[in-house]
Order: C-alpha cells, then structure tokens, then sequence
C-alpha cells in the first residue's frame, strides 16, 4: 500500500508532520491501527536500523526516526486501549554511584528505546538503594548497570550483592557495560551478560528476554 | 599578534614561553618530556581503604620512576587525575597528592631524577543535574580541593571543566550543531572565565603553576562517539577545532601551560601565546582508540599516555610499560631535535596521519595555525567558534574536492548539513538562546552561567 | 658476498628478497607492516577448556583485525606463540591455528584486509632434563606440531630453538663466557642444522614459508638478568652479537624470512642474505623492558610487540591496544619512506638508543654489517663466533675511551674480563668441550648433539 | 685478627684455594671454629651482599663467592658435628606445569642457598603431585612457586588447593613469583607471600620465617 510505504519514508528520513499526517489519512481511510504501525512505523524503524548498522546512519539520524515514530504513534495510541499493546520488555538503567559519565548509558537506552524496550533511566552516580528501591517497584525484567572508571566497577557488585540480600536477585536479569568491564568481570561478579557496545546490548536484552528479532 | 610568525616555526619540544616548575623541570624549553599519567585497578576508592589506596598510588609512582632511572630519563611529569571521590573529599586527594610528591622528592635525592606534579581536580560540578556551576557546595569542594592540593605539593593545577556539557552532551548525538556552537561560544566561555579566574587566584596564592584547561568533555566525547560510529567523523571534527576559543580563556584568565593532555586544540593555543602543551596520541592507546597516533605529537612538550590502570602485563605493571613507550616516543622526538631535524620530522609526524581521517587533518599545523589567527582577530568568542566552524568545514571540502582525504558518502551527506547549518547560523547567539532554552529545558540553569 | 654492499644501505622496510605470503601479504617490499603478537590471559590451557580457548583466540583475533580496519591498516602479520601445551599435544596446536587463519580469511573477505599468519611452535625438547634433541618423544612433537600448523593454516613457521640452553642457562648467570661462546659456536649450531633441515623440508611439502629462529633462550635470557642486575650490561651485549653465527643457521638450512622478532641479531642476518626480519623495541614493553627502544626498528621489515596478553584496559584489550601503537609505529617509518626520508629517519632510530646501552650499541647498523663480514669470512662457526666476541669488546671498549658510551666501574672491570677471556679462548673448540663436560656435566648430552 | 680478614677477603674475591688453605691455617692456630665461620667466611658473603646491591657485583660473583665458602666450610664442618649447626630454614621450589622456565627459580635458590637456607629444588614442569609429596616428605618451612607464563600461573592455585586437600597447607608457608605474578595474583589465590625479584624472595623468606638479618 503506498501510503504506508510513505509513513516509513516519513520515519526512515525523520518528517515528522508528514508522518503525523499521513497517520491520521491512513485512519480515515480505515486501515487497521496494526497495520499502521507494523507496515508503516515499525518498517520504517527497521530500515533505519539497517541503515545505522550499515554505516550509512548515525545516531542522530536514529534518534530523530525514533521520535517522529512516537509523535505518529501517539495519534494510534487511543486505539490500540482495548487490545493493549504489550512492550517488548521494561529495563531500568543507571550508571554506578561515583560514576558521572551518563553518554554510554543515554546511547542504550535510545538503543533499547528503539528496539521497542520501556526504559526507566536513574541517571549517574546511583547508589545500590536507589537500584535496589527501583528494581522492587518497578520490577524490570533487567537492569542495566553502566561504569566509566577502574574506581566505580567494584560497586557493580555491591548493587548485586543487594538485590541478593532483598531476595530479589532472581527476579531480575542484571546486565553491565562500560570501558573498564569485559565478560569475564560480568561473570565474576555474578552478572548475567556483559555488552560491548549498544548494538550488543540490544542483542543482549533481546536475547535475555527471549524476545523475536524485529 | 600570535605568538608565532609562521605555522611553520612551530615544533614539538619548543615553546615560546617554558615553565619551570616541580624539581627542576623545565618544559618546552628544547626537550619533550613524558608525561605519565596512571589510575587505579578496579579497586573502591573510599576512606574505608584510604591505606590500600595511597600505598598503590605510592607504589605506582616508585615504578614509574624507577623506570625513568633504569632508561636514564632524566625529566618527567606526573598526572594525578583525582577519581570524583578525591575532589568530593578535598582531604583525601590531598594526602595522595602529597603521598606522590614525596615519592618524587626521594627519587629527586637519590637519582637526581627531576620531576614535576600535575594535579588535575574532578569537576564535580556536573554531578546535580541540573548542574550548580557558581554556586553550592560542589563548586567549593573543587576550589578547595585546588588549594589542598596546591598546598600538599602539586606544581602544576589542571581541570577538564565541563561547562555546558549538560547540553553538548544530548546536543551530540543528537546532531544539534547549532546549540553545541552555542555552548562552546557562549556558556562554556563564560564558566571557564569564572573558573580559571579563581584557579589562577588560587595558583598565585600558592606559588604554583595554573596549567590549563581541555575541552575533553566535547571533543573527545565526540571523537569516541564516531570511533563507535555513532556520529560522523567530520561531525566531531568540528567539534574538535571549534573547541579551541573556548579552552584558550584559560590562558587569559592566566594559565602558563602546560596545557593539558587531552586538550587536542592545544597547538593552536600554543601558537596564539607561546604556552608550553602537553598532547596524547598512539602511547595513549590504552585509554582510548585515536585516529591521529602521530599527528598529536607534531607540536607537542609533554607527550602523554593520558591514563592506563595498574594492571599487570608480562613486561610490567601497566603504568611502567606505557612509560616506557612515552620516553622511548620523546627519545626519538629529541634525538631529531638535537640533529637539527626537528622540522622534518614534525612534518614526518604530519605526513603520518593527516589524511586518515577528518578528525587528524584538524591538528595539521597550517590548520591549526588558521584557527588560532580566527581568536586573534575576530572580536567574540561565539564569533570565533563560529569561523572556526566555517573552517573545518571548509577545509574538509577542499581536501575530500581535491581527493586527499577520503569520505564515505553518509560522512559527505553530513559535512553538506554542516555546512548548511554553519553557513546559516545566526550572528546574534541569543537567538540560538532561545532554541536551546527550549530544547534542554530543565538540563541547565541559566543563572549559573550568568546568562540573563 | 654480503647482500648489501654497505650498512648505509639498508633500511626499514626493504629487503633484498621479500616474503610474499597469506593472504596477499608482502613483506619487505617498501612498506613496515605490523606483526601483532599475543597471548592468553590466566587461564588454563587444557582439553577440558579447549572451547573457552578456542574462542579467547578467536576473540582476540577478531579484535586484533578490526582494528586494523579502524585505522585503514592494510597488511598486517599475526603471530601465534604456542604455550607448551599446544605443541604437546600438536592436535590442539593445529586447531587453534585453524580458527585464527579463518578469522583472517574472514576479514580478507569481507574488509580486504591483507594478513598472513605465523606459528611458532614450542621448543618442547627441552623438558626433559637433560634434553633430548635428536631423539626421543619430544623432537617427533615438535616436528608434527610443525606439519599439524602447515597444514591447518599457518603460513610462516618459526621457533625460538633452545639447543645449548640447558648450559648457558647455567653459563651466563655463571660468567662463564667461555662455555656461552663453546654453545654458540659448536652445539647451537649443530642443533640449528639439524633442526632447520626438517622445518624447511616440511615447509616445502606444505608449501608454506619457513621463517626462521631466534636466540632469545640466549641473548634475551641475557638482556633480561641484565635489566635485573644479575649480570652486567656489556656480557649481555657480548652474547647478543655472538648469536648471529647460530641463527644465520636457519637461512642457511633454507628459511626465508621473515626472521622472528626476538632475534635482536637479525639485521646482520639480513645484510648477509637479504630476507626480511621482524624486530620488537619498544613496542614490546608489554613484554619486557628493553635498553633498546627505537634503535631495534632501524632495519626491520615487521615491526612487533613481542606478547601481550588478553587483559582489560581502558582503551580495550590489551592486544588492540598494542595493535593500535604498532600500526601508528609503521605508519610514521612509512611516511618516512614515502618521502625519501627512511635513511635520515633510520638514522635518528639510531641515534636515539646507540649511546644508551652497551646492548643498544650492538644494533647499529654499523657493527651489525661488521659482524656479518665476520660471519662471511670467517670459515667455521666456532671462530665466527669468537671474532664476533672481539668485535663486541672493541667497539665497547674504543666508544668508552672516546667518551660516547658510559660504563660504571663495574662494568668496565667486567669489560676486561670479557676481553681476557675472548682474546684467550682455546682456537680448538674441542679444548673447551673437556672443561664444559666437567662442568655442566649431567646437564646435556653429546649425542643428541652428534658430539663425539 | 688478621687472618679472618684475610679469609673474609679470599670469600669476597672468590678465591678458593687461599679460602681452604686460611681456614686449614685459622684451625691449625686454634681459632674456634665458630669465629671462623663468622668472622671469616659470613662476614665474607655479607660483603658480597653489599657489593650485589650496590651495583658493584654480581651475580656470578655472588655464586662464586658462596661456592668458595661452601668450599672452605665443608673443611669446617667437622668440628660443629658435636653442637649440630641450625640451618636458617628449609626451602623448596619449583616451577610449575607445563612451564620450562627455571633461570629466576635458580636465582631465587643460588640467592637463598647464600644466604643460608637449605634449598630442595624441584626443577620445572612439576606437577601438584610432586610438590605435595616433596612438602609432606621434606618438610620444608617454605613452598616457593615460579611461573612465567599467564597460561601457567592458575597451576599455582590447584597446588595450593591440593596442599589443602592433604592438611598440609598450615604447616609450610607458600611463596609465589614470575612475570606475570603479582601481589594481588598470590592473595587471590591465597598464598603467603609474593616477591618481585630474587632480593624480594629472600627478604620474604626471612620475615616468613622470622629469622634475623644476617
Ligand atoms: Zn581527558
Ligand atoms: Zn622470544
Ligand atoms: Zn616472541
């Protein structure tokens, strides 16, 4: 159908008016609200992701897809009430306390964000109580702990230390990241994956949840 | 007038106005010196292990120096970079500060090895969001931990502030020029005005010297982001040299240099005044990746490793193996020198990297030396970023037009919408203002940088 | 004749007889290209992990090339060092040598990345004490692991043989100069013949390159005691120089190129014959310290780090990190090249180190073609051997008088001893035979070395 | 007196015949042996100390010396059957499996051996087998460890392990060292003591042991 092949365009170049229109045409014309957002947003989410991993798009590029795909959502949003629309996974993200780098971390989230994940982001220097206190009321299906520095990866440990005090341990895939930290330190310190950049994060979550590749 | 007639009197080991300083250092005064810079291996840095802690920082500089004597090296800086909690607890970063220089001071009696220490303070600042920049307790733990740390014995003081990276930060991946001109032409001017005021108050106070100041936490930001490939290369190449009318104020608030490592605007700073510049290329590998290993070194004083962990390889703990490198990487700079070669070479250094990629052409001399004629002769520091910005962009057209430098055609498309957003900009940043008011609404407050 | 007509002749990067080999590699045709060498981290290597080593290899390939990629290196050598146990049990030496050489063929693919891989096997033959070299369980390993690699991917064979160490082990922290010089010139040399005919033989039959040995169980084994302080600087550099008659062996016997990088004696070896050789300096503090930075990269083809293993930096693994200093090494000697400049740049190679250390001195380029003269006129290897021992005290001795080197007074006294000693040694070798069977009796064993 | 300076000074210029023929002389005089071997002969190796650490000699020139006095001792020796000489303490060592590097064990035992302590040593490529049945045999006061390699240096922790296993591991101090051994390496994988060079190891010997500076 064209006009959802426009709606991708629209995301895929990062017009938003366009897309917000062709939204509301394509609802007048009765399409069904999934066919608007698998055929025409997710699409067009999709061939921005090919796009980014061909080095043809840069993160700017995604982050501005990515908008213009949740402004043109917000107009389908009302008539998906009834059916409910399951997200792909809730994450709850922060970089360790004494750490203020929050660059690596923002860049996941966007990442997890556009893969279609819920993403609560506690921001820097986050002490294993506020992980902790998050963890229980938001009940994540993972948490995603980031470190910049040699001098804050310890506290990685601490946090899952205090999730196994709380018992809440099982309940949560913790996953880490951050230049001073490999795969190995992920396992030592009791982890359940370890990525490398955000693309692997993405993976990583994808593949922790068991969710389907888009 | 620049401090230098000509790019082409501009060489590494050589500057126009030397600091003195430490034990007997003299830097940029014919001889590039290593500059060793080390942290910590994953250990907690808490009062609880404070012991652990300043025997590692002693033992660290005990092999760092000690690998100086074994390869008759016989000049070196020290860096410590305070880890957050150091500048937090002012205390604490001092008693390390004085732990090292003692080190520096027995090794200075028994070898007569000369010495000088870099202390570069955490802006802790940017730890509120919004962040207090004037204002509150962080700012005062940062100024207090410069006098502590001046008065435990550091010779030379450095900061990587970061005002206006509440903003540059989001503004980068998000590709929005307009407000990271903004920022460095306007609210990172101001904060480092305000800053380095104080810092140099606080060096005179102290009879030590006030270093300099890096714009780190835009440029290098920008440069791991296109190592990634999450930005264009040519992107953070302007970043890059528009970086420099900003880290300069801290030349004219009264900082003598060295400037710091990881200030790639360096060069032209040190031919707008003569101040001696400490640079970082291929030997600091271990902290990062670099597309310019070489060409970093072209103008360079002090040659850094910029920071490597003590953590245990064959040859040695890290911290002595990347000294090692440095002081082989400065043998060989001032092995040319005293041949009277030190021009050639420097253009060898050039030659190496200048058309690898968007980001290594920027620290060419002749660019270099363009971008510090723009601070000289236009009147404004926005202004100043702004024809600096024209100039990369300019630049990278005429070098990719003329098939010297090679783009891939997503960075082409890019440096078209640099262009169009350079070439657009308005001359009155207020208007900008507003954008960014609205844009990062609740990231920054306006009153910490004075703005209205 | 000598395959150069003078040392000022020969240079970094060009050989007389370049190594084409993998994947369109060509070594010593212009260009210094990276030999990138590295090892695991802790971790123990068995069967019953055999799939974590597997992939840790696989890994550290992959990150080696990729970095390569990043920074538009276009050839590159890899090397891998058997541990013991890969050459053990020559199965799992083989398999990781086919997991490595497709990561390679992978990244030829996909990027064009040009790379060519080198196996050293172990010199297991030495476990048993004293060693059987000729006969036995061991030397059948060591010839199967060679055959077991050719077959599964490796393209360049080499091995760091140990025939003569179970005495100069003993030898050199001894002093006893005498019996180093007996093993350099007599039993080194037989086991070099013997070895290096079955290594080229089955390199021919695999159709693979045989590359060469190092006498880094001697001259390293030296350097590193003398670093230590164990023994003076001037006697490492005597067993340094000596080692060029041994390892000329090997291309004797018929390998090619390029020689291994811990063979600091290669560049008399290359002035003799012409191949291409690998060398390490300061790029290799990874591995081990060296007196010797930048004058080890005056003549080298390959420029290597040694060994580093698989830990964690800031700037990424240690392997890449490591890639990433030897890929901007390479680029700054080629630059160099590119414009004219490689004789003038090899010299300030030179002049960086020669004065440093009686160790440095002996890689002049200078001294090494005199030692290749010896080698090319002197009849048999014994006496090659011994002449080379008398250049080593003249050159030390006639720089110290004229004030360029500096020796402490210990190593003066120690420099007339070694002269004693070399201008003093029985002509006839069998004369020394009698005093290092009394000796170092129990230690070795005549027949395995086709003694009488 | 004269002729233990003598003696000391024959130790210190390794000189062997004139060390036996003094030692013969000093006993032919009636000088107790004890002063003999203390004046003479140790005063000697502390000399050779002294120069070894100031640069001035070594360490051919230390195992020279040490094998003079041994030479002169064993002339000694007699005389002492009746008060029985204490040997500073008992060693063993060895490089672990799979590793065929013995240069610095052998330094480390040439270093311990002249300073007085009785060295068993292993060779290289010694399996945990071994070094328990030797700790259980010899009953040294010290288990020393060398490694040079990465991919060796986890052997390090099995014998220990296995010493543990056998309830020996309380009744000998354990010792570790090589390239790329550290402090932190030995505490992980609890050994006793670490010692960076061959100096180190007999500094941390004597202060394992507690035995006084010679
Ligand atoms: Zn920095
Ligand atoms: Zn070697
Ligand atoms: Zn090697």
């Amino acid at each position: 159908m064209h006009e959802l092949h426009l709606l991708s365009q629209a995301v895929l170049e990062g017009k938003e008016d366009e897309a917000r229109s062709l939204v509301q045409n394509l609802l007048a014309m009765n399409v069904n609200p999934s066919r608007i957002l698998n055929e025409g947003l997710i699409k067009g989410m999709d061939m921005v992701g090919e796009k980014f991993r061909a080095g043809e798009y840069y993160l700017p590029e995604v982050l501005l897809a990515s908008k213009v795909m949740h402004s043109a959502f917000d107009i389908l949003k009302s008539r998906f009430v009834d059916v409910g629309i399951r997200t792909r996974g809730k994450v709850v993200m922060g970089t360790v306390k004494g750490d203020l780098h929050d660059i690596g971390k923002n860049i996941v989230i966007a990442m997890l964000e556009g893969a279609g994940f819920d993403v609560v982001d506690l921001g820097v220097d986050v002490d294993s109580r506020t992980f902790v206190e998050n963890v229980q009321e938001i009940e994540p299906h993972v948490l995603g702990m980031s470190a910049l520095l040699t001098t804050t990866m310890p506290y990685m440990k601490e946090v899952i230390e205090e999730l196994e005090r709380e018992g809440l341990r099982k309940r949560v895939k913790v996953i880490v990241g951050g230049a001073p930290v490999n795969e190995r330190f992920a396992m030592e310190i009791g982890a359940d994956g370890y990525a490398e950049d955000a693309g692997e994060a993405v993976q990583l979550v994808r593949k922790l949840l068991d969710v389907e590749v888009g | 007038m620049l401090a230098y007639s000509s790019p082409e009197e501009v060489v590494f080991g050589r500057s126009k106005h030397p600091v003195k300083c430490g034990f007997n250092v003299v830097i940029g005064d014919g001889e590039v010196i290593p500059e060793v810079n080390f942290t910590l291996p994953s250990v907690k840095v808490c009062r609880d292990n404070l012991r652990e802690i300043r025997k590692l920082f002693r033992d660290i500089t005990t092999r760092v120096l000690m690998k100086c004597v074994e390869l008759s090296q016989e000049q070196v800086v020290v860096e410590l970079e305070h880890v957050f909690e150091m500048t937090q607890d002012p205390q604490f970063g001092a008693v390390v500060t004085k732990d090292i220089k003692e080190t520096m001071a027995e090794f200075h009696e028994k070898y007569g090895l000369r010495s000088a220490l870099r202390v570069t303070v955490a802006d802790i600042r940017h730890r509120t969001r919004p962040p207090r920049m004037r204002n509150g307790e962080e700012v005062e733990k940062v100024f207090e931990s410069f006098r502590m740390c001046a008065d435990a014995g550091a010779d030379i003081l450095s900061i990587e502030s970061t005002g206006g990276k509440e903003i540059t930060d989001r503004a980068i991946v998000e590709g929005d020029v307009e407000a990271i001109l903004f920022v460095l032409g306007v609210m990172a001017i101001k904060d480092m005005e305000f800053l380095w005021r104080e810092i140099v108050n606080i060096s005179e106070r102290f009879g030590v010297v006030p270093g300099g100041d890096t714009a780190c936490g835009f440029a290098n930001t920008a440069m791991q982001l296109a190592n990634m490939g999450m930005i264009p290369r040519v992107m953070a190449a302007l970043v890059r040299l528009a970086s420099v009318p900003r880290s300069y104020i801290a030349v004219k608030m009264g900082a003598k240099g060295p400037l710091k490592d990881c200030g790639y605007e360096n060069p032209a700073i040190k031919m707008l005044c003569g101040v001696p510049i400490s640079m970082e290329g291929k030997a600091s590998a271990c902290a990062h990746s670099s597309p310019l290993g070489n060409i970093a070194a072209a103008t360079c004083d002090l040659w850094s490793n910029e920071s490597v962990q003590d953590v245990k390889l064959l040859g040695g703990d890290a911290p002595e193996v990347f000294t090692e490198i440095l002081i082989y990487d400065c043998r060989l700079m001032n092995a040319a020198a005293k041949e009277s070669r030190a021009f050639e070479f420097r253009d060898l250094l050039v030659a190496s990297d200048k058309y690898l990629d968007p980001q290594a052409l920027m620290l060419d001399p002749d660019l270099m030396y363009r971008a510090a004629q723009i601070v000289e002769n236009v009147k404004d520091p926005y202004h100043q970023v702004v024809e600096t910005a024209k100039l990369v962009v300019d630049t990278i057209s005429q070098e990719t037009k003329e098939g010297r430098l090679r783009l891939t055609d997503s960075e082409r498309r890019w440096l078209g919408k640099l262009g169009d957003t350079v070439y657009n900009i308005p001359s009155d940043w207020s208007e900008i203002l507003e954008h960014v008011e609205k844009r990062y609404e609740g990231f920054f407050l306006m009153e910490e940088y004075g703005l209205p």
